[in-house]
């Protein structure tokens, strides 16, 4: 039984975006995926608006201070099992906006995260390549 | 790279005729740069002039700056040349440290408010005669009376 | 004894329940794929050979994550509307003559009956948003009042002419009558059902109450897991529902040449997934007061038009 | 009654940098006044400048805008070279106005993409990405990178374009041009845009030369003014090209300003390729440059960018000022608010295509009886409707 779903969690993965703090270039990278050529919906990933209806929370950009509330509460609004991407070296480290007052640094220091995928900005493919990471992670007993 | 047409001339020297005694300092560094450095109060009637004489009615931003001993504050303002904004003119004026206001130019060149909040908000330069001198930047649990663009103001560990 | 194991096992496994929801996860497949390849993309490609299986991957994954009611929602309506809105279109298709029968005995005036439970199903769309205490969704709510109340009628209009073409109320009998399709004889009468059809599965352009992107996801905004895997599954019941009564009552239902009734009648039921599919792609999200005064203005008097016309080929023959 | 305005963080299309957060002041139910709140992805980049040496500058200035960087460093760069008084060799000139072509492109292609999602349209916004995708590809082919073109240097410019790239590069350039007539075909006679876009949100040409509106926006209102001619830098006087203005100021204008501008764009770079001079890319110069201050102004594709530069001798600058075009046009944004009712304000918001992950909220304040009330965007949404219905009775 508990391989059936774990075969249904692995095949239909629904992302919510979330950006804090960010320049906007991972975002249309993120939502490059979606489009034709690089279609993340062969591996049954669709873009989600209710953190209710979202497995995986994709997120871009250093975390300033006036998001980390609402990153926060979106997250907790989401069901279990949820998994969070850090996309774009901002969002795993501050990356370029070190020393700004404004920012709290990666996502890491707000929210428990999964997959970190570095890039400034993230490639497509490396998209695609960090949630099928998340997957291989999932397959081998995920966290429930 | 400096051969000045001579409409930043002619912008020159009717500045020059009409408020000599006021500037301080007035130079054409190239092509389609004035600066011309004026003590605040008179600032405004610059403006005016500007409006009127040139219908310069688009000021591009406000730039705000700590010189340790006092603020500086810079008014783009582009004038028409052979388009409607080619002839950017920089008024500059220099504001005590201690208590730093300015009257606001909001109802000449309306295209300033939120310039001018920006300032506020970021070096705390009180603006007389603005609408609404609210925050506009920087978020709502920022402390009243740190401003981030000072010199002297350190980040602390947020 | 034995007629009551026959008649469950045909509500519950053959033309019945399972019968339909594995058109229903077959129906959505259809769909996504051929959205997709309409957008120039591959769509659902791994799940399964081809995809297959993506809509019953998503199906197990929503029943096996974490379901919770809000504090404030109203627990009653919050936890029955799902299972609600996933048996009505279910108790609706069993009079759908899927099979040249339906499952359940026809009777005169079966017609009015499926159509009074795909009202039902609007107003438990309505207590669903409504009770789920959240701003996007009560709106979500409201906004599927505003739209049923344009389509509705018209809708009920196109059937209505057909049946009086047919001369009977009953679904079964409609479908049998039709020599010549009624698509044919009554093409307007067609065009409005798609278009209504279209409305009622909330798909675009008459996706305003779910898919917003001001109000997040509508009416459904707050369910998560079990409930959404429900409300899912019955989107994809109401497909079928509808795709079948269009089947039924416009194009004849199962009669056709070599094949027996069942086959002709899903592949009928397939071209109709398509029409809506492609009205899907090619049109833009319409805002709520354009769908609302469009319907009043143009559907219902062509609605009126239609049933006139029956009326004079009638008396005329 | 006291609830929230709040449109939801969601899958948000970035059209500008700022978030911001709309306040209202209503006389019944006209709107008499709009004061924007920005801030929410306010990072503190001028201040991060003064830590920063003038080469890792050009870094943090690329990262203002994720789409419109190019315009960013070119503006920093050309700042920093009226300190140093340097002229930049002709064929980087050239390069320059091929890059910040190449990104205008980009943004236009993905704005219009993002219209038609915005309106629920998603084929329309599937295919224009789909074909926005091959201007990423020619920007790769030249930079090595799809978004951030990290292509200039304070003294020139860092990749150079071979005779072989060329022809890849006008390949694309046909390709482009032929995909983008279509969709302004599309967006000409498709009636559900049309029904979306026509007449909303109407800035009158006074109001856009008042306001200091910039861009589209201003040249959407029928106003001919556009950086690359008021302040030709980088030798754009050399090229030969037209300026586009629509004179019906409102947001379908404003969509066939942006749909002209891409065609225009292919034809400056097929111009540049065609008259390249050939000669050095960059101009060593020394690592500081020498006391005094700059200004640089450039046509980003959301409209005229600033950047002001001081530097006192010292390795890091001791202050640097950027405007970005999207902080001028949102007083023009008020204005067009001004004077509708409240039902109207969904259709006006939604036309300015704001970033919607960042318009957060919505104040009213009645100022007859100075209550004062925040709605959500649905509850304005269904007042709206209410209040048209009534209307119609």
């Amino acid at each position: 039984m508990v391989s059936i779903i774990g075969w249904s969690r692995i095949r239909s993965p629904w992302i919510l975006y979330m950006g804090t703090g960010h320049c906007n270039a991972c975002d249309i990278e993120v939502l490059a995926v979606l489009a034709p050529r690089f279609d993340v919906e062969r591996f049954g990933i669709l873009l989600k608006g209710s953190p209710r209806h979202a497995d995986v929370l994709v997120v871009t950009g250093a975390v300033s201070r006036q998001t980390a509330p609402r990153l926060k509460r979106i997250y907790e609004q989401m069901p279990n099992p949820k998994f969070v991407i850090a996309v774009g070296t901002c969002a795993c480290s501050g990356g370029v906006y070190w020393g700004c007052y404004n920012v709290l640094g990666g996502i890491d220091k707000v929210i428990p995260v999964d997959v970190y995928i570095p890039g400034c900005p993230v490639r497509p493919e490396a998209v695609i390549q960090g949630v099928a990471k998340l997957l291989a992670k999932l397959q081998g007993g995920g966290k429930k | 790279m400096s051969k000045s047409t001579s409409k930043e001339e002619f912008i020159a020297h009717e500045l020059k005729s009409n408020f000599g005694d006021v500037i301080s300092e007035l130079k054409v560094t190239g092509p389609r740069r004035v600066y011309v450095t004026v003590p605040p109060e008179s600032l405004r009637d610059i403006l005016l002039f500007l409006k009127n004489m040139f219908n310069a009615r688009h000021i591009v931003t406000i730039t705000g700056i700590d010189m340790m001993k006092s603020f500086e504050l810079i008014y783009h303002i582009a004038v028409p040349g052979e388009h409607i904004r080619s002839i950017l003119v920089n008024v500059k004026t220099h504001i005590p440290r201690d208590n730093p206001t300015m009257p606001s130019v909001v109802d000449i060149l309306p295209g300033a408010t939120l310039y001018e909040r920006e300032v506020h908000d970021l070096l705390g330069i009180v603006f007389e005669g603005h609408p609404n001198l609210e925050r506009l930047i920087l978020p709502d649990d920022w402390p009243e009376d740190e401003f981030p663009l000072r010199k002297d103001w350190k980040p602390k560990e947020v | 004894m034995m007629n009551v194991l026959y008649y469950l096992f045909r509500v519950l496994i053959y033309p019945g329940f399972l019968f339909i929801s594995a058109l229903a996860f077959v129906f959505e497949w259809i769909d996504r794929k051929a959205h997709a390849h309409f957008q120039n993309r591959i769509g659902p490609l791994y799940a399964g050979p081809h995809g297959f299986l993506q809509p019953l991957a998503d199906f197990i994954k929503l029943m096996a994550k974490e379901d919770f009611t809000p504090t404030w929602a109203n627990p009653v309506f919050f936890n029955i509307t799902p299972v609600l809105a996933a048996t009505l279109p279910v108790f609706a298709s069993f009079y759908i003559p899927f099979t040249g029968m339906p499952v359940l005995p026809p009777f005169e005036g079966d017609l009015v009956l499926v159509l009074t439970l795909t009202t039902f199903f609007t107003i438990t769309a309505f207590l669903a948003g409504w009770f789920s205490s959240n701003r996007f969704s009560s709106v979500g709510a409201i906004r599927v009042v505003l739209q049923f109340l344009g389509y509705e009628i018209p809708m009920f209009i196109s059937l209505g002419s057909a049946a009086i073409a047919a001369g009977s109320l009953s679904i079964t009998k409609i479908a049998n009558s039709q020599v010549i399709p009624f698509a044919i004889l009554q093409p307007l009468g067609f065009a409005i059902y798609i278009i209504a059809l279209q409305a009622e599965l909330e798909k675009i352009p008459f996706d305003i109450p779910e898919a917003e992107s001001e109000i997040v996801a509508g009416w459904l905004t707050e369910f998560a897991g079990r409930k959404l895997a429900f409300f899912r599954l019955s989107e994809d019941l109401r497909l079928v529902l509808g795709a079948g009564l269009a089947t039924a009552v416009f194009l004849g239902g199962g009669s056709g040449a070599i094949f027996p009734p069942i086959v002709w009648f899903l592949i009928k039921m397939v071209i109709v997934v398509l029409i809506a599919t492609s009205l899907r792609t090619v049109f833009a999200r319409l805002k709520i007061d354009q769908v609302v005064r469009g319907a009043w203005k143009y559907l219902l008097p062509l609605a009126l038009l239609q049933l006139l016309i029956t009326k004079i080929l009638l008396v005329v023959m | 009654m006291m609830s929230i305005y709040r449109i939801p963080v969601g899958p948000q299309h970035p059209a500008i940098k700022e978030g911001f957060q709309w306040n209202f002041k209503l006389d019944g139910e006209v709107i008499v006044d709009v004061t924007p709140r920005l801030g929410f992805v306010h990072r503190g980049i001028e201040k991060g400048m003064e830590l920063r040496s003038w080469v890792q500058g050009i870094y943090l200035a690329e990262r203002i805008c994720g789409i419109c960087n190019t315009p960013h460093t070119t503006c920093y760069c050309l700042a920093v070279e009226q300190l140093y008084d340097v002229e930049v060799p002709k064929r980087a000139q050239y390069l320059r106005i091929i890059i910040n072509e190449l990104n205008r492109i980009h943004s236009h292609l993905l704005w219009i993409g993002v219209l038609g999602m915005e309106i629920g349209f998603m084929t329309y916004f599937m295919y224009v990405w789909r074909d926005r995708e091959r201007v990423m590809d020619i920007v790769e082919l030249i930079t090595g990178n799809r978004v951030t073109m990290s292509m200039n240097m304070i003294g020139g410019v860092v990749y150079d374009i071979t005779p072989p790239m060329e022809g890849i590069i006008r390949r694309g350039l046909d390709y482009l041009e032929e995909r983008t007539k279509y969709y302004k075909e599309v967006l000409l006679n498709e009636p559900t845009i049309r029904a979306r876009t026509e007449n909303v949100g109407v800035l009158s040409k006074s109001d856009a030369i008042d306001l200091c509106a910039v861009g589209p926006t201003l040249r959407g209102s029928d106003v001919k003014s556009d950086a690359r001619f008021d302040e030709p830098y980088s030798s754009y006087d050399e090229i030969s090209f037209n300026l586009v203005t629509y004179p019906y100021c409102d947001v379908y204008a404003r969509a066939l300003v942006r749909a002209d501008e891409t065609l225009e764009s292919i034809q400056i770079i097929r111009e540049c390729l065609d008259k390249m001079p050939s000669g050095p890319i960059k101009v060593r110069l020394k690592r500081t440059p020498p006391p005094g201050e700059a200004v640089a102004r450039v046509e980003a594709p959301r409209g005229e960018l600033l950047h002001y530069v001081k530097s006192d001798g010292k390795e890091k600058p001791y202050r640097v000022k950027m405007r970005t075009p999207t902080l001028a046009n949102i007083p023009a944004t008020c204005e067009m608010l001004k004077g509708y009712y409240i039902a109207d304000i969904p259709a006006i918001i939604a036309s300015i295509d704001p970033c919607y992950c960042c318009t957060e909220r919505m104040l009213f304040i009645d100022i007859n009886s100075g209550k004062s009330w925040v709605w959500t965007d649905s509850e304005l949404r269904r007042y709206s409707l209410k209040y048209y219905r009534e209307r119609r009775k």
